[in-house]
């Protein structure tokens, strides 16, 4: 059994897994960077380590440095929350090497998953279906063109190593093609060290729904339901809700059930998310497999009352899951809002500074998972992402206007965040309808900008 | 009273409306206080240059831990130590080892001077800015 | 419909009564007193009038100043909250006759159950166990001498008027019998202007057990089940739970039951609470019926989903109750601490102040309804009650962990408060063990005392 | 002494008026000193005399609300106001009504002086302590 487990992340989903660690009787190790000498987690947690300076890459991306710390302090395991080092194989595989528990699913999953193009073959030859383009790499213009063809424009090319909506391209038509192909190649070459590239036909305005899987080392494989992360800008997202408001219960088992057999063909021994783009005609595509605990965990926990960063803790202890597919139900509807220190009237650019008054809404049906207090200081290296607001509501309206009330109540003074354009979202026809698309955020913040709302 | 004691007092000192603090207590005497015309500096930009080498006011050195892991004042138990207190040492001069990963990374001094204080306790593990060793001027 | 509704209270109840109507698109006027006029109700309410001078019978009980706010800002209803105006029937009446709605039950039923002895007799009638004693008031010290005969000492003379606590002796034999009866008769008259008393017996160490009743105006009754209140100071509710953990399934549903019939017989129609003692041969006898929202009913709230304002709300406005009784169930186990500014040290006197720095604890299953936040100043006129800390889990003992690490979280600095008392009780395995009747809390006082853990 | 009770002292003296505080305690001495200047005052304490008549520092009385309700300058809007602006009023004269729960509360003047300001709005609501109408000195 776990006894000790080293966090190797910051801000919310650090305080997040130390929650769910004091719950369980675990001891926690905090780690951070000299520019988070303040953070919360550092507090809350049983012990901290300073592991490096401020930037990223010299302190939480330090492998040596975090896995000195968990060796040092007697750790059992560590968890790597979100970002960071949680989707690297190497770390992974170095974290078991070193006779500790990595807190997610086993190397191989996250290495196969990790490449775009292996993770697609996997999938067709699963029977689970992709979005059309080309079964793996594309080597010349002419391949690919032909290939083109075949499915028709727009479509994308993309880097296999990329993910996160860096390494694409969109074209329109061959002369585009024969433009960009190989310039893509020397860039992905350049930033992933990898210039395999493949092609997937380009859908108009789809949504993005992901799944939630749960499972363990003994062959289990669970869903907990759908979340809509289609409102995204430039591929973030910034509000998610489940269930997927659009989905009929017929395509709501469809896609559960394809997300189920997605995880069941690696192998899948841990928390992850399949994520799928939904078209116009009602048809499900695999885009990728996220194989960690993931931002917008929190509303399916509100939906099924089941405690993910728990089940994903035991899970890596090697229990079997304590409940079964039958346990698992959706009650009422759960929306987050991503606050972010941003400045929507500069172009979301993020806005550092120290919080002054800091208010958060309470009462019944609001969680909130932050790392943030009153005169804290958000040190300007690291993600603008500073709270999450979740609510929660028999019915998805109820949901929306818990939300409004709850940014009214939310106060954060001293520096610049989204909360005024979330309340302005809770208020457009076009999202309380709950039909929206991967384009309307931008279209959204166009029209904001037209009609000057911005000030 | 250990470090960690003193780094706990600062931090309340700091974190109080308190201007000045004076604490003694047995052969241990600290003394606090704060600038007035305190204005609450807005944001604190963390100091991102290399962090191993601090000039302190008063000219002393004070060497930090690059990494984290375990400290060795010596190269073994049954081995003299690197260096000792009142010792002069060179620019260059291997100070102490830290283990981490199974590898033992020299620390080495950055400028001349003499051994004032070691910090750093055989076999326990340091973090990462945390100081190890005090070097002064060589009058 | 209501579309605008006044709060005749301050603290977290008015800012829980807000949040309810701002779910569901009513507006709100809050009243304060002169001392309240940096308080958080007056800042979320969509209006605010200032009804008086800080002493809560210049304001809060000022019936009329709350009318003419009422009346002058074009309300259709108004919510008492507890305490103050809540169970005044005299009250109740008047917002009638003022041709408003009083959020509560109908003022007959508040002055029948006002009266302890009538509602005795009420539900003697109705077949429901009442705790042995005189059915009637008792006119003199023989006619009391003779009933004690028959029922043992120890026993409780009570003021029909009184309640919470207040107008009760406790006498063991016929000489301190004779030595009170005259005292307490003039005490009663002076405080209630009533000296009519009763008899009832006194139970050594029993269980303080309520059912949360739910009614509409067309006769249905539903219960929401129970609250295991036994964790008391001087008669003063400190921790609440639900359901109560002693309870056999058979039990809860004699109990449920009882509660239902008690409603039912004197029709009441709206949100309420019965409460029973529940001796340790397992019998259940009535004691009183609140007739208003209590202090405890987010426990409630939290293990049936069921928003009990929302409710009260709609059931005034004559709108049939939505759900039936089948549609509650109980999920998993709610804990509420009361935070209050006290110091226990000083035998738990109120301790006003400014909050200098304020920090609740998030996440998952904590829910916080409080009317605090950094730089507010605790007016010392009212209740000591800052804070309501509730905290849940799918069993009673993940719900005890998770308050622990909420009170581990919290930080109200500036003001002594009772977190860490709270704290201390959370370890204690009396209370773990879930079996503490109401003496309890008292020795756990006592025990902390003499071990001078108190410095 | 633990951490925690040093904390604890400095708490105290936070909170506490002094500005200078020594403690001795066996081998332990505290010596702690804020800011002279800062004064933030700690508790406001809410002004329970009555307030229906407040006088303002330049000696203006300042008529207040003692209850909600409508007010009314005149008996009824064909009728002359009860006072007017520069008019001189002797302590007790009508000056206003208030209706509440259908009953008139004459508002009287609470001592002698010039009309400066009429601050009521016919026919308006006035809630408890709003300024109805301002007397000046009788110069």
């Amino acid at each position: 059994m776990i006894k000790k487990i080293l966090i190797a992340n910051r801000g919310e989903i650090a305080v997040r897994i130390i929650r769910s660690c004091k719950d369980m009787g675990i001891e926690t190790v905090a780690v951070y960077s000299t520019a988070d000498a303040d953070a919360l987690h550092v507090q809350l947690a049983d012990e901290a380590v300073c592991i490096g300076a401020p930037s990223a890459k010299d302190s939480y991306l330090n492998t040596n440095n975090v896995l000195s710390a968990a060796l040092l302090t007697g750790s059992d395991a560590i968890h790597p929350g979100f970002g960071f080092l949680s989707e690297n194989a190497a770390f992974a595989r170095l974290v078991e090497d070193c006779g500790l528990i990595f807190i997610g699913p086993n190397s191989d999953v996250i290495e196969l998953m990790g490449n775009k193009i292996n993770a697609r073959r996997k999938m067709i030859e699963a029977g689970v279906p992709v979005i059309p383009g080309s079964i793996g790499a594309i080597e010349s213009i002419d391949e690919g063109i032909n290939i083109a063809k075949s499915i028709g424009y727009p479509l994308m090319i993309k880097a296999a190593a990329g993910g996160g909506g860096r390494g694409i391209r969109i074209v329109l038509d061959d002369s585009q093609f024969r433009a960009v192909f190989d310039t893509l190649r020397q860039e992905a070459k350049n930033n992933f060290g990898d210039d395999t590239v493949y092609i997937e036909k380009l859908f108009v305005d789809p949504k993005h729904i992901e799944v939630q899987i749960l499972a363990d080392k003994h062959g289990t494989v669970l869903h907990l339901f759908e979340r809509d992360c289609s409102f995204q800008r430039r591929h973030q997202k910034v509000i998610e809700e489940a269930p997927c408001h659009m989905l009929s219960n017929e395509q709501r088992i469809k896609i559960c059930e394809d997300a189920v057999k997605v995880a069941q063909a690696v192998g899948y021994d841990s928390v992850g998310t399949v994520e799928f783009l939904f078209d116009q005609h009602q048809n499900h595509y695999f885009m990728e497999m996220n194989t960690r605990i993931q931002v917008e965990h929190p509303i399916t926990e509100m939906i099924t009352g089941v405690d993910l960063i728990r089940n994903m803790i035991r899970s890596a202890e090697n229990v079997k899951l304590p409940m079964s597919q039958e346990d698992i139900v959706i009650r009422g509807h759960a929306i987050e809002c991503r606050i972010n220190a941003e400045d929507m009237r500069r172009d979301f650019a993020p806005s550092g500074g120290k919080i002054d008054f800091y208010h958060p809404p309470g009462g019944k049906d609001v969680r909130i998972d932050s790392a943030i207090y009153n005169g804290y200081v958000i040190p300007p290296f690291y993600d603008s992402m500073i709270m999450k607001l979740i609510t929660y509501g028999d019915t998805r309206l109820a949901a929306i206007k818990k939300m409004r009330s709850a940014l009214e109540e939310l106060i954060i003074d001293g520096v610049t965040t989204n909360i005024e354009f979330h309340y302005m979202t809770m208020h457009h026809s076009t999202f309380i309808e709950g039909k929206y698309t991967t384009g309307f955020a931008q279209e959204w913040i166009k029209e904001l900008k037209e009609r000057e709302s911005f000030i | 009273m250990k470090i960690e004691n003193i780094e706990q007092i600062i931090k309340l000192f700091e974190r109080s409306t308190v201007s000045k603090m004076e604490i003694e207590s047995g052969d241990l005497k600290i003394k606090l206080e704060k600038d007035s015309g305190e204005t609450g500096n807005y944001v604190r930009i963390p100091n991102v240059s290399s962090p191993t080498l601090v000039v302190e006011p008063d000219s002393d050195t004070l060497v930090k831990a690059p990494l984290v892991g375990t400290f060795y004042g010596a190269v073994n138990p049954q081995s003299a130590p690197f260096v000792q207190i009142g010792e002069f040492v060179s620019a260059g001069t291997v100070l102490c080892l830290i283990e981490a990963m199974k590898v033992m990374n020299e620390i080495k001094a950055p400028v001349e001077g003499v051994v004032l204080e070691i910090l750093g306790r055989n076999g326990e593990m340091v973090a990462y800015d945390q100081p190890l060793i005090r070097l002064g001027e060589s009058t």
